[in-house]
């Protein structure tokens, strides 16, 4: 028999991975593009909408909604990046930031138009529900799901990037951008493609977290400030950082709560603060 | 190669012993040993990549040697701050202009004497009452041929005009060494001239360093030059000594195109 | 310029000034609520039942016409809330105050509803203290001591658990519905072995059940706000392997609500739950409100939209009562002890603190017909909040 | 901009100083609501505290380019502390505007050695963080915050002893008014004193900075308790017309507004936060009044129109018209 504790952490393990599948692209079109995107999550909710309404009102079964919602995601992320985005890359910080804070706006008022403010209800296949018994600690089988999809997306990420053509431009660009185009690589098309990839993860992740953290209007900024941490914590650009961040803070959230309950959501400020201070660009960051 | 005593660093207004720096395996800057005597018009030359900016920022603390020693005046500096080197008279300019775009001329060098002059945390007081900082920073202008555009906004002066503005910077800072990353870069043939007009002209006490790539210029102007290769010191002596090394000739006059 | 300007002002100032012509013939209610931010959804529903209670009595009351003035908070603002009261006041000169989502903005009005002398109905906003804050407000919604306390008391008697965990969200609402439970529970012979008060944003609930679960309680009684967390706590008993056939899960009705159980699915069979209203209630009135409301609104009603339907009705038998008079002492007196039967059962005003007085059900989760429901299966009556003197 | 008489370099900058009739026109417009808008006047009120906050961010994010997500935590520190001095100590306003101030200013003083060593990116993400912790802290001290149910318990005296806060708002109104217009005289002053070009400085080149023997960071760590004491004064005005304070006064969502205020108004100019604060209220005033619930949208395409067409601003935007129609 394992103690309970371990029970607790691998919860948190798998909340750590909902928080990587959300924030991993953020972090990779962050140290691609050095663009701030607080949009961000406005994709996810985007994905997570796509599946509420596909499994709700069309009866698709949940798993099939799934690359549904990365491509509407990722789609739209590239709608929006040729019309708006495209030309702040080489704005300030503050334009970034406030450009895409408008689209976050935006995005709840427009979700609260056709979905209304109401909390989505989302039922699961069978086989995702309940838990299986561990040596004694329940593992629930979405979480467990949860955590075999990061960690598909996770090798996915680390092959395309480390072994494929287009690994080889998008890191490339990220070095040094003009070098890039004057070994013929379209950037442009690389950052757009990127910037698609990334938000369809986004998406993905929404449709992830439905079940574990629920669905309404807010999703946009709800998750952001978290995502945000992940990102800053783990460093720009860095898949490696982006999962140790979210890892440290799913575990140090729920290890927190369980064992000093009174510091309750405190926890994982003083993380980023700490970690932050110590390293100023992020755990794995290079700037 | 003239031998010098590094023994007796006191007499100088700069010297460095032993400089190094390096990013991973690309060596910039290799044991490097300089003396700038007081009042010295010293020119820095070398090929495109030798690591003449880079000994500059080292110099200057923007950028922080792996090893050795820099001294101001025999006062070891090296692990000051770049603003605490220019409180105590180590200036520098830029080879790529680096102003207040949206400041004017008078407000930038104003800006610079009141940081030398200790005014500049005073937010209670209207800076206009500091009558002998603004007048000192117009005084600078003028004698930099500035004072007719003092009020125009920095980004809409003629690019010479800048080149000066630069050097005012770092004028107002009352500098004893001033280090000039190519003054006249980017400065058609016949403004150059008027900037190293003004660089002759200023004060013999001042002790100054200047990379410059014009040949014509370097011998006009210099009393010394150091000669500087793949981040080492290749040679230094009189521009008539320089003239006449053929290694020198072979490593950079030969290939001086590069521009 | 400076003569265009004047000119502009003044005909901005005379599209704001509040229309004096019409104020005779009407009365004007400001809703303040949170229509934008985290709590929308509150707010939409208890505006669906003014809404509806409206369309089926007729916008005109004792010969007056109503009109309603909405004013978003965006959140708990008690400041915003305030300056809202106030203009709607000064500005729109209304005769009546309510809606009130949260508890910060009903006490940031209540001093401006004492100073102007209104009737302000609280319709929502769940905290026992705001009625104390001014005289002139009446409560149509519930207070979490009045169902703490009689979750308490059950569980203790009849439930026969003798050892409970609490866990409740750490604000006004959640510290007041822990209050009540432990010393009813305790009054009633229980013992509390332990209580924790969770942060109220708070995506992951799991550390906080196994806390619970290590002290092997017969039974735990939680309190969360309504929205994601519902589900999510309940989702997160079922897997960190709490069963509510062997632990008795007591909780308010927002921790079971339509949502919630919908999201949640099997797991939540079994769940207990005090609470005062639910669509599934087998009152007098509840199936035709029903009806009407999902006629209206596509959707079930919650005792977010009973609150704004019993608050409205509250406000047309006032006013009837007083003739068409419109200041807050008539209203106040008038709402005083004021009885009907709503569609959570009958219910009245208790004339001494101004505060609801209601039947508290006891509900457990059952799946009838495929449907996964709230089945009520005790009551206890005229219920009072326990916390006034 | 030629001038034709050539002035003494000292005689331009004092000239730069002067009171433009723009500008004395726009504190004359401040007094109209009293006259035109006396139904308005709790709403004038708010503007007026939200504008100072403005002005405190400018001084920070306009002048000195410090980007900052986490400012209402200074507003939070002078809303609860000016709370908690009436509650515990006395009444009387101006007493509580300085307790606040010199909190908000500590705090400021504190953490502005921990923002100084950021810059870009990561100081948004620093100051977020902040912002975040002092957020969890005052939710966390329930038994001195009151929590998420709002702070309780506040009582301000009339000021001067004459004026009570009444229904209305004209108190309100004119107390905050009246500081807004002492501490806008201060931070111009401040803008237009040595330390105010230094902080341009840092704006326009902070690399060059150190070139010119300036300390960049001592500049930023005064500058940012400068806007922490103005932050706390704003929070204590808000306190002090609602007697009221909550974990609003201290969150993300107002460190946002502030942030969109100040850029839809025009950062680094004064005035911008100004205007944009005005904006900023009356739109949400105006727009929650039809649709309550969709009102963040306009607030969006907004946002999204000025990043795309006013890169500067209204006032930027203005200013740039008016050059252009000068030209001609």
């Amino acid at each position: 028999m394992l103690p309970p504790i371990f029970g607790v952490l691998f919860d948190g393990i798998a909340y750590g991975m909902l928080l990587f599948v959300l924030s991993v692209g953020l972090s990779v079109t962050l140290g691609l593009m050095n663009f701030v995107n607080l949009a961000h999550c406005a994709f996810a909710m985007l994905g997570g909408y796509v599946t509420v309404t596909l499994v709700n009102i069309f009866g698709w079964p949940f798993l099939a909604t799934l690359p549904i919602s990365f491509i509407a995601a990722a789609v739209t992320s590239v709608v929006l990046e040729r019309l708006l985005y495209r030309r702040l890359y080489r704005a300030s910080d503050l334009d970034q930031v406030l450009l895409t804070i408008g689209l976050a706006f935006i995005s709840v008022s427009v979700a609260a138009y056709i979905f209304g403010t109401i909390q989505q209800p989302i039922a699961t296949p069978a086989a995702l529900r309940g838990s299986i018994d561990f040596f004694g600690i329940g593992l629930g089988k979405y979480r467990l799901f949860l955590i075999a999809v990061a960690l598909l997306v996770t090798l996915a990420m680390v092959i395309g990037l480390e072994y494929t053509r287009f690994g080889a431009q998008v890191r490339a660009s990220v070095d040094n951008q003009r070098m890039a185009r004057g070994l013929g690589i379209d950037v442009d098309w690389t950052f757009a493609s990127t910037f698609a990839l990334g938000s369809g993860l986004a998406g993905l992740g929404g449709s992830l977290a439905i079940e574990i953290v629920g669905l309404d209007p807010n999703f946009s900024f709800t998750y952001l400030v978290y995502v945000l941490i992940v990102v800053s914590v783990g460093g720009l650009g860095s898949i490696a950082g982006s999962f140790a961040a979210a890892m440290l803070i799913g575990i140090s959230d729920i290890a927190g709560k369980y064992y000093v309950p009174e510091l309750g959501a405190f926890l994982i400020y003083l993380v980023m603060v700490v970690v932050l201070m110590w390293k100023p660009a992020g755990l794995f960051g290079k700037r | 190669m003239s031998a010098i005593d590094t023994s007796a660093s006191a007499g100088f207004a700069l010297s460095t012993r032993g400089l190094s720096r390096s990013f991973g395996s690309l060596v910039v800057a290799r044991d490097i040993e300089l003396n700038l005597p007081v009042g010295a018009r010293y020119a820095l030359i070398g090929p495109n990549g030798a690591g003449k900016t880079t000994l500059i920022n080292l110099m200057t603390g923007m950028l922080a040697p792996n090893a050795g020693q820099i001294m101001l005046g025999g006062q070891d500096i090296t692990d000051l701050s770049p603003q605490a080197r220019v409180k105590l008279g180590l200036a520098r300019t830029f080879q790529i202009n680096s102003l207040f775009a949206h400041l004017n001329p008078l407000e930038a060098v104003t800006l610079a004497v009141c940081e030398r002059r200790g005014i500049s945390p005073r937010f209670w007081q209207n800076i206009a009452v500091n009558k002998d900082a603004i007048e000192e920073a117009y005084d600078i202008l003028v004698r930099l041929k500035l004072g007719d555009c003092a009020y125009q906004p920095t980004r809409e002066l003629p690019y010479g005009r800048q080149r000066l503005l630069e050097i005012a910077l770092a004028l107002a800072t009352k500098p004893k060494v001033l280090l000039l990353d190519e003054p006249a870069a980017g400065v058609p043939q016949e403004e150059s001239g008027d900037i190293f007009e003004v660089v002759a002209s200023l004060s013999n006490d001042l002790t100054l360093l200047f990379i410059e790539h014009d040949m014509h210029v370097v011998f006009r102007f210099a009393t010394h030059i150091i000669v500087l290769v793949g981040g080492a010191v290749f040679t230094e002596g009189s521009p008539a000594e320089i003239a006449a090394d053929p290694g020198v000739r072979e490593v950079y006059l030969g290939k001086r195109h590069h521009g | 310029m400076k003569r265009s300007i004047i000119a502009a002002a003044a005909l901005l100032a005379a599209a704001a000034l509040p229309n004096a012509a019409g104020a005779q013939g009407t009365v004007k209610i400001g809703v303040i609520s949170a229509y934008s931010g985290q709590f929308a959804d509150t707010a939409a529903q208890i505006d669906n039942g003014i809404k509806l209670y409206m369309k089926q009595h007729g916008d005109t009351v004792a010969g007056k016409k109503i009109e309603i003035i909405r004013k978003d908070t965006g959140g708990p603002n008690p400041d915003v809330a305030k300056r809202l009261a106030q203009e709607l006041v000064v500005r729109d000169n209304v005769d009546i105050l309510a809606g009130f989502t949260l508890t910060p903005e009903a006490l940031g009005a209540a001093s401006v509803a004492t100073e102007a002398k209104k009737l302000m109905v609280d319709m929502n906003a769940a905290t026992s203290i705001i009625t104390e804050r001014s005289p002139y407000i009446v409560r149509v919604s519930l207070t979490l001591p009045q169902i703490g306390e009689t979750a308490g008391t059950w569980m203790a008697t009849k439930g026969g658990a003798k050892k409970a965990y609490t866990m409740v969200s750490d604000f006004g609402p959640g510290i007041d519905a822990e209050g009540a439970f432990q010393r009813a529970f305790k009054a009633a012979g229980g013992e509390i072995i332990g209580s924790v008060r969770m942060p109220i944003a708070n995506p992951d609930f799991s550390a906080f059940i196994q806390r619970a679960k290590d002290l092997n309680p017969e039974s735990i009684f939680v309190f969360v706000p309504g929205g994601a967390q519902p589900a999510a706590i309940g989702k997160a008993f079922a897997e960190r392997g709490l069963d509510p056939a062997k632990v008795k899960i007591m909780s308010t009705g927002e921790a079971v609500d339509e949502q919630a159980i919908k999201a949640m699915g099997d797991v939540s069979l079994g769940r207990l739950s005090a609470w005062h209203y639910d669509y599934n209630l087998k009152t007098k009135n509840n199936a035709a409100f029903v009806k009407a409301f999902n006629d209206e609104f596509k959707r079930n009603p919650d005792f977010f939209a009973v609150g704004g339907y019993d608050g409205m009705h509250l406000i047309y038998e006032a006013l009837k009562k007083t003739g068409g008079k419109t200041d807050g002492d008539s209203l106040v007196a008038a709402a005083k002890g004021m009885k009907w039967e709503s569609p959570r059962g009958p219910i009245s005003i208790d004339p001494a603190t101004r505060d609801i007085i209601q039947t508290v059900y006891i509900r457990r989760v059952e799946k009838v017909g495929g449907a996964i429901v709230n089945v009520d299966f005790d009551k206890v009556e005229n219920v009072k909040d326990p916390t006034h003197k | 901009m030629a001038n034709p008489t050539p002035l003494t370099p000292q005689g331009y900058l004092l000239a730069r100083t002067d009171w433009h009739p723009l500008e004395i026109m726009f504190w004359l417009a401040t007094l109209l609501p009293f006259l035109v808008f006396p139904n308005y006047l709790s709403l004038a009120s708010q503007i007026a505290i939200t504008a100072l906050f403005a002005l405190s961010l400018d001084i920070i994010l306009g002048y000195a380019g410090v980007v900052s997500l986490g400012h209402a935590a200074f507003f939070g520190i002078g809303a609860y502390s000016a709370g908690l001095f009436s509650k515990f100590v006395w009444g009387e306003p101006f007493s509580g505007l300085l307790v606040a101030a010199t909190l908000a200013g500590l705090f400021g003083y504190a953490t502005s050695f921990i923002i100084s060593r950021f810059r870009h990116l990561p100081l948004i993400m620093i100051t977020l963080g902040l912002g975040l912790l002092a957020h969890e802290v005052a939710n966390s001290a329930h038994w001195l915050t009151g929590g998420s149910d709002g702070f309780q318990g506040a009582r301000t005296d009339p000021v001067f002893g004459l004026f009570r806060f009444d229904l209305y708002g004209k108190t309100a109104y004119a107390y905050s008014l009246g500081v807004l217009f002492i501490v806008f005289l201060c931070a111009r002053r401040l803008i237009h004193s040595p330390f105010g070009l230094a902080l341009r400085g840092i704006r326009e080149n902070f690399n060059r900075m150190p070139a010119i023997g300036a300390d960049s960071r001592a500049h930023i760590r005064k500058a940012y308790t400068i806007a922490a004491v103005i932050a706390g004064i704003c929070g204590a005005l808000l306190t002090q017309t609602t007697n009221s304070a909550s974990l609003e006064s201290i969150s993300f969502q107002r460190s946002a507004d502030v942030l969109v205020m100040l850029v839809l108004g025009g950062a680094g100019r004064l005035y911008g936060g100004l205007i944009g604060a005005a904006i900023f209220m009356i739109a949400r005033d105006q727009f929650s009044g039809i649709a309550p619930q969709f009102w963040y949208f306009w607030i969006g395409v907004l946002l999204v129109a000025v990043v795309m067409f006013l890169p500067n601003g209204i006032l930027g935007g203005l200013s740039a018209i008016v050059a252009r129609w000068r030209r001609k």
